[in-house]
């Protein structure tokens, strides 16, 4: 139902006021709202003129609307009379004339010329009628031109509202850390390997990574230069796995040096010392 | 929540709104609290609720655009406000409306289409101004030869008309249907034929619908 | 000047105020109005001490500094503003990925280990990071010439990314060849980049029909 409003006011009967309120182009400060009647039009007008049109259907939905005509029920004689007029005008002052302009003053010779042919021809004819079709690209323009004006008188931004906002006051410094998939991490891993490989082809080697972890853990016990009783690594509540575990990790200590093994006698207490030191 | 929590909240999405100078939506608004303290959905509906009619009588208005609540200078006093900004608001040619309209109306669109509706033309610098302007962005390309792109209407398009979804905008006037125009020729080149003139007293009849 | 100019006066110099982001005098306010309207020196005084009293129990007073009037958030509500300008945090580089995952492989580690194996350099940016986000330690210093620190990662280490132990990693014989690890991390940054990208969800509700 809206929508029957709205259609009401872009129907061509109620016209006049459209050129009233937009004026065609401005020509040396002074509104151009009428064209003149006559054809001849000042060289300079007729550039201006032409501007002020965003195309052909632009154009002649201008001279429609002039002649007080109803898009559906244009008079093709008389419209392509006009637009004919102009655009020979402006031919014979020899400007650069858009395509677009000759394609439409191509389009309404063919619609006149159809319409003066017996009418037979008109019936055997299965393809869209050019009329209908020219009539269909103008009420298509016409809307969209319409859209276009109501969009321009929305409240805008900067123009006929303002954002607000206020001044701070002093803020603390929030710093946050990135996050990184687990995946990202191992494929970071896989590319230095890779790079590794280019180097030393043996550096992989198949080794629970547990037992890394409890060398990092035996070194941290140890972190003076005291000897620790060899069974305080152990705990029962991890169970046998957990105390092979440890048991490795104190051999791969041993090897890389890290830790030294103290038995002061023979099936006495063993005693284990940090070599690193922190 | 009671009263005293509400009006808390009230305050500090007041102050967030005011601090952020641009649209928040409920969601970034109520990331703002920490987790324990996160109002929910509905209390931040009545607290926005609240906070709007505490802007009544005042100089400025808290609107719902796209992108989220934001506060404005009422339209009435723009006027008076806008003496504060030495330029003047930028004006924009019938070409880049029509071919705005066409992108907002019809997308997603291609400049081929705009072109076929127009009837010329869109000139390169138009749609380089609308994709700068953040006003449309490309959504893809169409799957015909030379894959050209498609255009759509942006968040910051709705903001900055202030409109809070493409349901507000103005709606379009109805078409005619082709058939129907068809047959109404039909009926007007007999009536022609028929009189031997063009007939003025069918205007009324045949206005839109 | 009588009450309901008086609070039309207000409601524009509360506009104004909000609009301009910046502090305002009382002459620049008054110039806003036109000659035959413009409030006298006392007249804005007053206006500017209702304005401050109507911001009571909000989110935002009004305060004077040396160039003149202006809104502002208030000092209470700082923790909860501060965070609409947290800043994203950025990716970690590639070479602290490495490192760390050396330092878990192969702990103990010292950095000339690393180093060895990567091939290059270890800024000590990148240990310093390590060391801050507490998701390395030192746990010890090996016995040789310079005495280098050994490395190891911590229990909050292994909380960040879910693990019971280290072992729940992978093993290095498989990630040599992990190349569905590559793919899926690539589909997981693209994802992130679409979610980033403000206004991509709104295609589809944004088309007219």
């Amino acid at each position: 139902m809206t929508d029957e409003s709205v259609s009401d006011q872009t129907d061509v009967s109620d016209d006049a006021t459209v050129a009233e309120t937009a004026p065609l182009a401005r020509v040396s400060g002074k509104a151009l709202v009428d064209l003149p009647s006559d054809l001849y039009i000042p060289p300079d007008a007729l550039a201006v003129f032409l501007e002020a049109f965003e195309g052909p259907l632009d154009l002649l939905l201008y001279l429609i609307r002039r002649q007080n005509m109803n898009i559906l029920d244009i008079d093709v004689s008389e419209i392509t009379r006009q637009y004919m007029d102009y655009i020979g005008a402006v031919e014979a002052i020899r400007f650069e004339l858009a395509a677009e302009y000759l394609v439409m003053a191509a389009t309404l010779a063919e619609i006149k010329s159809r319409m003066l042919l017996p009418r037979q021809v008109l019936d055997e004819d299965d393809e869209v009628d050019p009329r209908a079709e020219l009539i269909r690209r103008l009420q298509q323009y016409e809307r969209f031109k319409k859209a276009a004006e109501d969009i321009d008188q929305l409240p805008r931004v900067e123009r006929d509202t303002f954002i607000g906002g206020a001044g701070l006051p002093v803020l603390p410094s929030r710093q946050s850390s990135p996050d990184v998939d687990l995946r990202e991490l191992l494929l970071a891993l896989q590319g230095v390997l890779q790079r590794a490989d280019l180097f030393t082809s043996h550096h992989v080697e198949r080794e629970k990574l547990s037992t890394r972890e409890r060398m990092s853990a035996i070194l941290a016990t140890l972190n003076n230069d005291q000897f620790v009783k060899f069974e305080s690594l152990f705990t029962v509540e991890e169970g046998r796995l957990g105390v092979v575990v440890t048991f490795l990790a104190t051999l791969e200590l041993v090897k890389e040096q890290l830790i030294e093994i103290v038995q002061a006698e023979v099936l006495g207490a063993i005693h284990i010392r940090s070599r690193a030191s922190n | 929540m009671n009263e005293e929590n509400l009006r808390w909240v009230q305050r500090i999405v007041e102050a967030a709104l005011l601090a952020a100078g641009k649209p928040m939506g409920l969601d970034q608004l109520r990331d703002l609290f920490d987790e324990g303290d996160r109002p929910a959905r509905q209390v931040m509906e009545h607290v926005m609720f609240q906070l709007e009619k505490s802007c009544e009588g005042r100089g400025f208005e808290l609107v719902r655009v796209a992108s989220g609540y934001r506060f404005q200078v009422r339209q009435e006093y723009a006027p008076w406000v806008s003496k504060l900004f030495e330029e003047k608001p930028q004006r924009y040619s019938r070409a880049l409306l029509e071919t705005l309209a066409l992108i907002a109306y019809r997308q997603p669109i291609t400049r081929g289409e705009i072109e076929d509706i127009r009837g010329v033309a869109v000139s390169s610098n138009i749609v380089r101004t609308l994709l700068e302007r953040e006003w449309v962005r490309v959504v893809g390309h169409r799957d015909v030869p030379g894959r050209p792109a498609m255009y759509a209407t942006t968040k910051q398009f709705l903001d900055y008309f202030n409109l809070a979804s493409l349901d507000q905008l103005p709606p379009l006037s109805e078409i005619r249907d082709l058939d129907e125009i068809g047959r109404e020729i039909e009926k007007t080149i007999q009536a022609e034929i028929e009189f031997e003139s063009p007939s003025d007293e069918q205007t009324d009849d045949q206005t839109l619908h």
